[in-house]
C-alpha cells in the first residue's frame, strides 16, 4: 500500500502539488484523474523519486520511501511509465524489454568476461519472455527495430510491455491511453485487469479517457490545483458536481461565443480567481 | 478539384515505404479526420501532406495549385498550419512567445488573435510567462494548438490534438474547431478520440497500414460495425 | 651525391615564432657550402625541414625518425626546445647514430645526458648565463630583483641557477615566478612581482612570449623601472617595440665580440630574415659546423664526422666566419686545421657546448647598446 | 546529449577492408620512408588506439564526453617516474616524511570538513568548515613547504625530486592506470552530475589542473625540467646494448641488414608486440563487455537516464564506474608512452594533441565501436604524422605556378601550417561522408 | 597606516585589469554562447575565428596607416573593425555553406558538431597563420592611456601608481553594450526570438514559417562580428599572437559555462568570475599589508596560491559552481 501524507511540490513559488494526502490500496486499481495541469504527474515524479517533495511523506506498506531513488524504487517493486514515452532509442525494441529485469548475471562487468554460459542461459530465457510481452502487445514484428523509429503509440505500448518484464508490486501508468488506438486501449486494460487479478500488482492510473477510468478503476481520486478534490467509485465521481465543473464538463455543447464576449470575460475571470474552474464557468454563462 | 488533395502519396523514412498510395483530401471548411491503429502511418501521412517527408510517388495540391515540391515553410506560407504529433512546442520559450512564433509570419497586429487563445485555453493566459517545457502534457498541447491557430491558415492540420487533454477542454477544443471550420478553415485531424472526432466529421479516413481502408462520412463510419469493433475500440 | 640535413625545428608550438629566423640561418649556411661546390667530391646540400613542435615529444620523434629513416639525413640540426631535444637523442639519434647539433636547447641537464658523442649544442647552458647575469645585476649595485621565468626546462633552469648564483653572492631574490607562454593576460603575475617589489625585474622569458606580456604589464601599470634581460628577450623586437621606455635597463646574451656576428647580421639581411632574432645566428653555426666536420672526416657519415666537430670549433687554425665557409672547406680539403668561429664565436666546451661568451648590454637612448663581453 | 543514434546498413566485410587499407599504408610507408618510420608510427598509433579505447568506453558506450583525456594521460605518465626510476639519494630522508605528514594533515582536514557538513545540523556549520578548511590549508602548507625546498635543493640540475622506487617498468603501467584511476574516481565524485557539454569544459579543465601540477611540483616530477632516461619495459632492448652485442651484429649481418637499422628495427618490433597483446586485450575485454547485458544497460542508460533510472539501473554508479574504467585505460596508455619515449615532459600535454585528437580519432573511428575506436587511433595517427609531411609538399605544388617573390615566398614559408590544414580538411572529410565514423556502431 | 595607497595598489593590479581581462573573456564567451544556444552546440573554432578577423583588422588597419588615415585618439583599428567583421562574417557563412549545414541537415548529433568545429578550428588556425604569419604583432597607435602611472604620481603625490589604459576602458564598455544589444536582440526582437525558436525545436520553426537559413545566416553574421570585435579589442589591449587566440579558448569556455551557457548575461558575469579569481586569488598582499599595518614587513608574499595555478583556481571555481548550480549560475540551456 502507497500512502501519501501531506505532500508538498512547489517550482519556484508555484505549488504543483499542495498538501496532497491519499492511499492507493495494494490490489486495487486505482484511478488518478484532474484537468492539466492538476499535478497528478508531478505526484507521480515525486512518488517514483524523480523529484524530491518540498515537504511531507511517502511510505510503501509502512516503510518511508520519500526521496529515494528511482532505481531504489524499482528495486522495492515501484514501477512507472512515462507520459512522454521514454523509449531507449538506439536499443531494439527487444532490448528495450530485455534491459529491464534486475540483477542480471551479465549486468558486473566481471561477469560479462568469465560466466558466459550463465549470461547465455539468461539470456535466452530473457529474449522468450520479451517475445511473449511483445505478442501480447501486438508489436512482434517489430522486435528488431530500433526503439526510436516507432510511432507516438508503438512508444506508449513499449512503455507498458517494460513493466510487464518484472514481478511489480505497484506500477504506476502515467496515461498509458494518449495517443493509443482505442481498441487496443482495451486490450490493454484488459492486460490491467488481467495483471491485477492474476499477478496481485497493484496499479495507479492517470488517464483522461473516462471511458477507460469508468471500465477499470475503483476507487478513483480527483486532483485539483494540486489538492485531492475528491475520491470515490468512478461511478459517484462522475456525478460529483464540483468534478464535473472542474473536469468533465458537459459534453459537446457547440456553443459559439463573440469574441469580444469572451475576452472580457477570459479577464475577468483571470483577475478574479486564478484557476482552472473558471473555463467551466464561462462555460456555463454563455 | 478539392481545396487540398493529396493523391496517392507514397514513401516512408528509409528503404522500406511506409506510405502505401494513401489519398486525403479536404473541402473548404470541411473537417476531415483520419483514424487507423497505432503504427498505420497517420502521422506520416500528415508529416508527408507537409512537405516533411520526401515522396516517392504521388502529389499534393493545395487551392488548385501544386505544391508537391515546395519545402514546408513556404506551404506555411500558403496557409497550412500544422500542429504535430510530438515535439509540438518551443520549450525554453515562454507560453507568450510560443504564441508569437505561431503567429511570425504574420505581419499584421495579431494581439487579438492572441486573446482568442488565451480565451479558447484560459491556463495558458495564466502561464503566459512560463516556459512551454515546464508546463504539464495536457496544458503543452494547449500551447501546440494555440500556436496553429495563431498562424490564421486556411487549412490546419492536427496531429492528435487531443491527447493527454482533459475531457472539458478537449469538449472546448472541439468545439473551437468547429467553430474555426464553420468560418471557412479546412480541418484535417489524426484523431485516436475517434468517436468524438468522427461525431463532428464530415469525412472519416480509416488507415491501415498506409493505405486507405474506409472513406465515408463520419457518420457513416460511427454507424460501421466493423469500423467501429477494429478501429473504434467497440 | 646530394647531401641532406635535416632541420628539425619548433615550427608549430608555443615557439613557432622563432623557428622561421633559425631555419634560415641554417640553410644560409647549407646553401653557402652547396653553392660553393667544394665539399667533399662537390657535393650539394639539400636541408629537409622537420616539425619538433618544441613541446610534442612523440612528434618530434617522430618527426625525426622520419628525417633519419625516410630522408637518409646525414645530420641534424635541433631540435628547439630541451625537452624535444632530449626525446630525438635517446630515441632517434641515439640508437641510429645521427649527429644532433641544437642552436637552442640550453637546459643544463643536457650537459650530462649520455650522447655517444653524437650531440652538440652551439648555445651555452642556462647555468652559465645564471651567473654571468648574477654578476651584472651585483655590479650596477642592485641588492635585490624579482624574478619572472617562462615556465619551461629554459626560463625554470636559468631562474634557478640565476637564483643561486645571486643569492650566494649576497643578493635578494623578492619572488621568482613562473609565467606560461602563449597566454594572453599576465595581469595577475604581473600584480604578484609588483606586490613583492625589489630594484629591479628578471625576465627569464621570451620577447616574443609571454615575455614581452610581462613586460608591457608592468611598465603600464608602473611596477617596475628597471628591467634584466637574459637572452630570450634581447633582440630587434625589444628595441622597436619598448625602446623609449626601458631606457636603462640592462641585460645579456650569449654572443661574440668581432666580426662574425656583423658578417651574419648583413648577410642574413641580404638574404631577407631577421639575423637578430634568438639562435638564429647559433642555427647557421650549427648546420656549418657540421658541414665543417664531414670535410674535415672526408665522409658524410655521423660516426664518423662526429670526432671532427669539436677540433674545428675549438681550433687551432684559421678563423672562419660566417661567409667564409668555402674557405673553410678548402683548408680543410689541404689538411689544414681551422677554428670555426662563425656568427656566435663558437668555442665548444665539456661534452659539447658553447662555452659562451656572453655580451652585455644595455638600453641607451631607446637603443639597445652594447656594454662589454664577458 | 540525447540524439537519438539512427542505425545504417553496414556491410560485414567494411571492418576488415579497412584495416587492410590501414595496414596498405602502413606497408607503403615502410617500402617508400623505411621500416623504421612505419613501426614508429604503428607503435604510437597502438598508443593512440589505447587511449581512443579509453574515450570510446566513456563516450561510445556511456555518452560521457570527457575532454580531460590529457589530465589522465598525464597522470598515468608519472607513473613510470616514481615507479621505475632510481631513487634520489637522500631526497626521501630530507623531505619524504614531510610530505607525507603534509598529506595527512590536508586529507584529515577535508574529511573532517566533510563529516562536519554531513554530520552537524547546526547554525553556521559553513563558518565552521571554512574555518577548518583554513586552518588546514596553513597547517598543510606550513609541512609541506619546507619538505619541498629541502626534496628539490638536492642536486636541482639533474635531480631535484623525490625519485623512484627502482621497480621494473611493466610494473609501472597497471600503477598509471591506477593512479588514473584513483583521480577519476575523485573526479567523477563531483563532476560526473553534470550534463554533456558542462562535463566536457570541467574534464577539460580539470586536465589543465593535474598537467599544471606536474608542470609545477619539481619534487613529484622534476616539473618542467623533465625527467630522462626512464628505463625500457622488459623485454625491450637497447640499440646502442644490440650493437655493442657482437652475436647480434653477427645474427644481422646474417640476415643481411645493418646491425644499427636491426637493432632498431628489433627494438620497435619488441615494443610492438608489448603493445598489440595490451591492445588486444583491451579491445577483447571491451567488446566482451560491450555485448552482455552490461553493454545493454550502458548503452539504454546513455540513450535515456531518466527511464534507465526508473527501469531500476543504478545511473550514478555506473557512470562513475565507466568513468574510471576509461580513464584508467587512459592512464595506461600515459605509463606505457612515457616508458616508449623513455622520458617524462609534463609541459608536451596539450589539449590538442591529448584530449582532441583523441576525441577526433573515436569519432572518426566509430564511437561506440571498438574495433572503429582501435582503427582511428591508429589511422588518425599516421595521418596526423604524414600530414606533416604531406603539408610541405602540397604547399610547394600550390605555390609552383605563382611567380617568385614575396607570395611564393609567403606560401613556401606558411608549409609547416599546413598539417593543420590537411588534418582539418581530413576531418571534415571523414565526417562529412561518414558522419558515424568508419566503423559504426552496430 | 596608509589606507589610500593600499587601495591604489589593489585597484591598480587587481581591479583594473581584472574587469578588462574580464570584458575581454565575455566578449570571447558571448560569441561562443550564441552559437551554443542557436545552433546547439559548443564552436571549438572560436578562438580561432577570433584571430581570423583580428588579422584581417590589422592587415587592413596597416593599409589605413600606409594611406595615412588615422582615429584621432583612438586606435586605427576601431576604423578597420567594420570592414575586419565584414570579411570575417563572410569567411563564417562560407564556412558554414560547405561545412556545417550539411550536418544541420543530417541532424548529426551535438558532439559530431563539436568534432566538426574542431575540424574547422585546424584549418582556421592554418588560415590565419598563411594570412599574417606567426609572429607578435604590435598594431596598437592613438593614445595608450588615460591616465598613465607619472601622470598619476604628479597628479596625486601618492608613491603608488595607477594607470588605466585606453584600450581597456573601451574593452569594458563595448563589452557592456554588446551584452545588452544582445540580450535585447534575442529577447524583444522578432528575428532574435525566431533564433531562440529554432534552436528549441527545428521543426517546428519550420512549420511556424521561419526560415531557417535566415536564423543561420543571421547567427553566424553576428558571431563573426562578435569574433572580431573580442579579437581585435584583446589584441588592442595586449597583442596579436595566433598561438594565444587558441589559448584563450578555454577560459572563454569556463566563462561561458560558470555564467550559464546561453546566456548574455551569464557570459559576462562569468567572464569577471573568472577575471578576478585568476588575478585575485593569486595576488600577494605582502604591499598592501605593508601599507596597512606599519612596521609589518611580512617575511613571505602573503600570497594565497603561486600564480602558477591560477588556472587551477578558474577552473576550481567552474567546478565549484557547476556542482551547486549544475547549469551555470545564470540557468544555461543543456543540449
Ligand atoms: N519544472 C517545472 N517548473 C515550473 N512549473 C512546473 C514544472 N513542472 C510542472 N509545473 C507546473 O506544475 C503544474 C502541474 O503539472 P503536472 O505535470 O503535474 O500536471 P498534470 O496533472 O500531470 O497535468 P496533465 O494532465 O496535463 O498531464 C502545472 O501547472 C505545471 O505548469
Ligand atoms: N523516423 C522514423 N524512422 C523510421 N521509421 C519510422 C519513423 N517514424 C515512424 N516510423 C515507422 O513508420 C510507421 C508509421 O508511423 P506513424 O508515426 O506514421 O504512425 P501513426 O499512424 O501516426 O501511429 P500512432 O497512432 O501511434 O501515432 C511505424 O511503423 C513506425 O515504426
Ligand atoms: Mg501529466
Ligand atoms: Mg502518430
Amino acid at each position: 500500500m502507497i500512502r501519501v501524507d501531506n505532500l508538498v511540490k512547489s517550482f519556484g513559488g508555484f505549488r504543483a502539488v499542495d498538501n496532497a494526502s491519499l492511499e492507493i490500496a495494494t490490489g486495487s486499481i486505482t484511478g488518478l484523474i484532474g484537468p492539466n495541469g492538476a499535478g497528478k504527474s508531478t505526484l507521480f515524479n515525486v512518488i517514483a523519486g524523480v523529484h524530491a517533495p518540498t515537504s511531507g511523506r511517502v511510505t510503501m506498506d509502512g516503510e518511508d520511501i520519500t526521496g529515494l531513488s528511482p532505481h531504489q524504487l524499482f528495486h522495492k517493486g515501484l514501477l512507472r511509465t512515462f507520459q512522454i514515452a521514454h523509449e531507449f532509442p538506439s536499443l531494439s525494441v527487444r532490448e528495450n524489454l530485455m534491459m529491464v529485469p534486475a540483477g542480471q548475471t551479465g549486468e558486473t562487468l566481471w561477469n560479462s568476461w568469465f560466466q558466459r554460459a550463465r549470461i547465455r542461459e539468461e539470456e535466452a530465457a530473457l529474449l522468450k519472455k520479451a517475445d511473449e510481452v511483445l505478442d501480447f502487445l501486438t508489436i512482434s514484428h517489430l522486435k528488431d527495430e530500433k526503439a526510436g523509429n516507432l510511432s507516438g503509440g508503438q512508444k506508449k505500448l513499449l512503455e507498458l510491455g517494460r513493466t510487464m518484464m518484472v514481478e511489480a508490486k505497484i506500477v504506476f501508468l502515467d496515461e498509458v491511453g494518449a495517443g493509443v488506438n482505442r481498441t487496443l486501449l482495451n486490450t490493454i486494460g484488459d492486460a490491467i485487469v488481467r495483471l491485477n487479478k492474476e499477478r496481485g500488482y497493484t496499479f495507479c492510473v492517470i488517464e483522461h479517457d473516462m471511458d477507460f477510468i469508468g471500465r477499470l478503476c475503483d476507487p478513483v481520486i480527483v486532483m485539483a490545483e494540486g489538492k485531492v478534490l475528491a475520491e470515490g467509485s468512478a461511478a459517484h465521481i462522475m456525478e460529483n458536481e464540483a468534478v464535473i465543473e472542474a473536469y468533465l464538463g458537459t459534453g459537446l455543447k457547440n456553443k459559439v461565443k463573440s469574441d469580444e464576449q469572451a475576452e472580457v470575460m477570459a479577464d475577468e475571470s483571470h483577475g478574479a480567481q486564478p484557476g482552472l474552474g473558471d473555463e467551466a464557468g464561462t462555460g456555463e454563462a454563455s | 478539384m478539392s481545396f487540398l488533395n493529396a493523391a496517392d502519396m507514397t514513401g516512408g523514412y528509409g528503404k522500406a515505404d511506409i506510405l502505401h498510395g494513401c489519398t486525403l483530401s479536404v473541402e473548404k471548411g470541411e473537417i476531415a479526420v483520419i483514424v487507423g491503429p497505432n503504427g498505420a502511418g497517420k502521422s506520416t501521412a500528415m508529416k508527408a501532406v507537409f512537405g516533411m517527408l520526401p515522396l516517392r510517388g504521388g502529389s499534393v495540391t493545395f487551392d488548385g495549385e501544386d505544391i508537391t515540391a515546395l519545402t514546408p515553410q513556404q506551404r506555411v506560407r500558403k496557409g497550412m498550419g500544422f500542429v504535430p504529433q510530438v515535439n509540438n512546442v518551443f520549450p525554453t520559450m515562454t507560453v507568450e512567445e510560443n504564441l508569437e512564433m505561431g503567429a511570425f509570419i504574420r505581419t499584421d497586429d495579431f494581439s487579438h488573435t492572441i486573446a482568442q487563445v488565451y480565451d479558447l485555453f484560459p491556463i495558458l493566459k495564466e502561464k503566459r510567462r512560463q516556459n512551454a517545457g515546464e508546463l504539464s502534457g495536457g496544458q503543452r498541447q494547449q500551447v501546440a494548438v494555440g500556436r496553429a491557430l495563431m498562424t490564421r491558415p486556411s487549412l490546419l492540420m492536427l496531429d492528435e490534438p487531443t491527447a493527454g487533454v482533459s475531457p472539458i477542454v478537449m469538449d472546448e477544443l472541439f468545439d473551437r474547431i468547429i467553430e474555426v471550420a464553420r468560418a471557412g478553415i479546412s480541418i484535417l485531424m489524426v484523431e485516436q478520440n475517434a468517436r468524438q472526432a468522427l461525431e463532428i466529421a464530415d469525412k472519416g479516413y480509416v488507415l491501415v497500414q498506409g493505405a486507405n481502408r474506409y472513406t465515408d462520412t463520419g457518420e457513416a463510419l460511427l454507424a460501421d460495425p466493423e469500423v467501429r469493433r477494429t478501429f473504434l475500440g467497440g | 651525391e646530394d647531401v641532406k640535413m635535416g632541420v628539425l625545428l619548433g615550427f608549430t608550438g608555443p615557439l613557432e615564432s622563432l623557428a622561421p629566423a633559425m631555419a634560415a640561418g641554417a640553410e644560409m649556411a647549407m646553401k653557402e657550402v652547396s653553392d660553393s661546390g667544394k665539399l667533399l667530391d662537390g657535393d650539394t646540400v639539400t636541408p629537409v625541414r622537420g616539425d619538433s613542435t618544441c613541446v610534442d615529444a612523440a612528434a618530434a620523434t617522430a618527426a625525426g625518425e622520419t628525417l633519419v629513416t625516410s630522408d637518409g639525413v646525414k645530420g641534424i640540426l635541433g631540435a628547439m626546445c630541451s625537452g624535444a631535444t632530449t626525446a630525438v637523442l635517446q630515441n632517434v639519434a641515439l640508437p641510429n647514430g645521427m649527429v644532433m647539433i641544437s642552436p637552442s636547447a640550453t637546459s643544463p641537464a643536457l650537459s650530462t645526458v649520455e650522447d655517444n658523442g653524437l650531440f652538440f649544442r652551439t648555445a651555452p647552458s642556462d647555468a652559465r648565463q645564471g651567473e654571468v647575469m648574477a654578476d651584472e645585476i651585483l655590479e650596477k649595485g642592485l641588492k635585490s630583483v624579482a624574478v619572472t621565468y617562462t615556465n619551461n626546462d629554459y626560463g625554470k633552469g636559468l631562474a634557478d641557477s640565476f637564483q643561486k648564483a645571486y643569492e650566494a653572492k649576497g643578493g635578494k631574490v623578492t619572488i621568482s615566478a613562473a609565467h606560461e607562454d602563449g597566454k594572453g593576460d599576465y595581469s595577475a603575475e604581473v600584480g604578484a612581482l609588483a606586490s613583492a617589489g625589489g630594484d629591479a625585474l628578471v625576465i627569464a622569458g621570451y620577447i616574443d612570449q609571454g615575455g614581452s606580456g610581462i613586460l608591457r604589464g608592468a611598465l603600464d601599470t608602473g611596477a617596475f623601472d628597471t628591467f634584466v634581460f637574459p637572452d630570450g628577450m634581447v633582440s630587434q623586437t625589444l628595441q622597436d617595440n619598448f625602446g623609449s621606455e626601458i631606457n636603462g635597463s640592462f641585460g645579456q646574451l650569449p654572443d661574440s665580440e668581432g666580426q662574425g656576428m656583423d658578417t651574419y647580421l648583413t648577410m642574413a639581411k641580404d638574404a631577407g630574415f631577421d639575423g637578430t632574432s634568438a639562435y638564429s645566428g647559433a642555427s647557421y653555426d650549427g648546420a656549418a659546423l657540421m658541414l665543417l666536420a664531414m670535410q674535415a672526416a672526408g665522409s658524410t657519415d655521423p660516426n664518423v664526422y662526429k670526432d671532427k666537430i669539436m677540433e674545428i670549433a675549438n681550433g687551432p687554425g684559421e678563423k672562419i666566419y660566417p661567409g667564409d665557409l668555402a674557405k673553410g672547406l678548402e683548408l680543410l680539403k689541404e689538411g689544414k686545421p681551422i677554428d670555426y668561429e662563425g656568427a656566435t664565436a663558437v668555442n665548444l666546451v665539456g661534452s659539447g657546448e658553447a662555452a659562451g661568451t656572453f655580451r652585455e648590454i644595455e638600453i641607451k637612448d631607446d637603443k639597445i647598446e652594447t656594454v662589454k663581453y664577458r | 546529449m540525447s540524439a537519438s543514434r539512427q542505425p545504417g546498413e553496414t556491410s560485414a566485410l567494411r571492418a576488415p577492408l579497412f584495416f587492410a587499407v590501414l595496414a596498405l599504408l602502413l606497408v607503403i610507408e615502410g617500402v617508400t620512408s623505411g621500416w623504421n618510420s612505419a613501426l614508429g608510427i604503428l607503435n604510437m598509433g597502438l598508443l593512440s588506439a589505447i587511449m581512443a579505447l579509453g574515450v570510446n568506453l566513456q563516450w561510445g558506450y556511456a555518452g560521457l564526453f570527457n575532454a580531460g583525456a590529457m589530465g589522465f594521460l598525464a597522470l598515468g605518465g608519472i607513473a613510470p617516474v616514481l615507479i621505475s626510476m632510481p631513487p634520489t639519494p637522500g631526497a626521501f630522508r630530507a623531505g619524504g616524511m614531510g610530505l607525507i605528514a603534509a598529506f595527512a594533515v590536508a586529507i584529515i582536514a577535508l574529511i573532517l570538513a566533510a563529516q562536519v557538513w554531513r554530520k552537524l545540523r547546526i547554525r553556521g556549520r559553513g563558518l565552521l568548515v571554512t574555518l577548518i578548511l583554513i586552518v588546514g590549508f596553513f597547517a598543510y602548507r606550513g609541512l609541506f613547504d619546507p619538505a619541498v625546498a629541502a626534496i628539490e635543493a638536492i642536486n636541482p640540475s639533474a635531480a631535484g625530486n623525490l625519485g623512484g622506487l627502482g621497480l621494473p617498468t611493466l610494473v609501472s603501467w597497471p600503477v598509471g592506470a591506477l593512479m588514473a584511476a584513483g583521480a577519476a574516481w575523485l573526479v567523477g565524485k563531483t563532476a560526473l552530475g553534470l550534463r554533456s557539454d558542462y562535463l566536457a569544459i570541467a574534464t577539460l579543465g580539470i586536465a589543465e589542473i593535474l598537467v599544471a601540477i606536474l608542470k609545477n611540483e619539481q619534487w613529484l616530477d622534476r616539473g618542467v625540467l623533465n625527467v630522462n632516461g626512464i628505463p625500457r619495459p622488459w623485454p625491450v632492448p637497447y640499440e646502442i646494448d644490440l650493437q655493442n652485442s657482437a652475436s647480434f651484429v653477427k645474427m644481422a649481418q646474417g640476415w643481411g641488414m645493418d646491425p644499427v637499422l636491426a637493432s632498431t628495427l628489433l627494438v620497435k618490433l619488441a615494443f610492438l608486440v608489448l603493445f598489440l597483446i595490451v591492445v588486444l586485450l583491451l579491445i577483447w575485454a571491451s567488446q566482451m563487455a560491450l555485448k552482455s547485458p552490461w553493454g545493454r544497460m550502458m548503452r539504454a542508460i546513455r540513450d535515456n537516464e531518466v527511464s534507465a533510472a526508473a527501469m531500476g539501473k543504478n545511473v550514478t554508479r555506473r557512470h562513475l564506474q565507466i568513468f574510471v574504467l576509461g580513464s584508467a585505460v587512459i592512464g595506461l596508455a600515459g605509463a606505457m608512452m612515457i616508458s616508449l619515449d623513455g622520458q617524462m615532459t609534463p609541459s608536451s600535454y596539450n589539449p590538442l594533441r591529448y584530449t582532441f585528437l583523441i576525441l577526433v580519432m573515436v569519432i572518426i573511428g566509430g564511437s561506440g565501436n571498438n574495433w572503429g575506436a582501435a582503427l582511428g587511433g591508429v589511422l588518425i595517427w599516421y595521418l596526423w604524422v604524414k600530414a606533416g609531411d604531406w603539408g610541405p609538399d602540397i604547399m610547394t605544388m600550390i605555390a609552383a605556378p605563382f611567380p617568385d617573390g614575396g607570395l611564393k615566398e609567403h606560401l613556401v614559408d606558411s608549409a609547416a601550417h599546413m598539417r593543420m590544414l590537411v588534418m582539418g580538411v581530413l576531418l571534415l572529410l571523414v565526417l562529412r561522408f561518414s558522419p558515424r565514423g568508419l566503423l559504426p556502431e552496430k | 597606516m596608509d589606507v589610500i595607497n593600499a587601495l591604489v595598489a589593489i585597484t591598480n593590479y587587481v581591479i583594473i585589469p581584472a574587469t578588462a581581462y574580464g570584458a575581454q573573456l565575455a566578449l570571447g564567451a558571448l560569441g561562443v554562447t550564441l552559437v551554443y544556444s542557436i545552433l546547439r552546440f559548443s564552436n571549438f573554432a572560436q578562438g580561432d575565428t577570433m584571430a581570423f578577423g583580428t588579422g584581417v583588422v590589422i592587415l587592413i588597419t596597416w593599409g589605413f596607416q600606409a594611406m595615412g588615415i588615422s582615429f584621432g585618439p583612438l586606435p586605427t583599428a576601431l576604423l578597420a573593425l567594420p570592414f575586419g567583421i565584414v570579411i570575417t562574417a563572410a569567411l563564417l557563412l562560407g564556412t558554414d555553406r560547405v561545412v556545417y549545414r550539411y550536418y544541420r541537415v543530417t541532424r548529426a548529433s551535438p558532439v559530431v558538431m563539436v568534432m566538426v568545429s574542431v575540424g574547422v578550428m585546424f584549418v582556421m588556425n592554418a588560415l590565419t597563420r598563411f594570412l599574417i604569419g606567426v609572429d607578435q604583432i604590435n598594431f596598437d597607435d592613438g593614445a595608450r592611456f588615460v591616465i598613465n602611472a607619472r601622470q598619476w604620481r604628479e597628479m596625486t603625490g601618492l608613491s603608488e601608481p595607477l594607470t588605466l589604459r585606453s584600450t581597456q576602458l573601451i574593452t569594458v564598455i563595448t563589452a557592456l553594450i554588446v551584452m545588452v544589444a544582445l540580450f535585447w536582440f534575442l529577447n524583444r526582437t522578432r528575428t532574435g526570438k525566431s533564433m531562440r525558436a529554432f534552436s528549441d525545436n527545428e521543426d517546428l520553426a519550420l512549420l511556424s514559417g521561419i526560415d531557417p537559413q535566415r536564423v543561420v545566416t543571421v547567427t553566424w553574421i553576428i558571431t563573426g562580428a562578435l569574433a572580431t570585435i573580442a579579437g581585435t579589442l584583446y589584441g588592442l589591449d595586449k597583442s596579436f599572437k595566433a598561438f594565444t587566440y587558441f589559448q584563450i579558448l578555454l577560459p572563454i569556455f569556463a566563462s561561458a559555462v560558470v555564467g550559464g551557457i546561453g546566456s548574455p548575461v551569464g557570459a559576462v558575469v562569468g567572464g569577471f568570475i573568472i577575471s578576478f579569481s585568476e588575478v585575485g586569488l593569486t595576488y600577494a598582499w605582502k604591499k598592501v599589508a605593508t601599507y596597512l599595518i606599519p612596521g609589518w614587513e611580512p617575511e613571505g608574499l602573503v600570497q594565497l596560491l603561486s600564480t602558477d595555478y591560477k588556472y587551477a583556481v578558474s577552473f576550481t571555481i567552474l567546478i565549484l559552481v557547476l556542482i551547486f548550480r549544475p547549469t551555470g549560475l545564470f540557468r544555461g540551456k543543456v543540449v
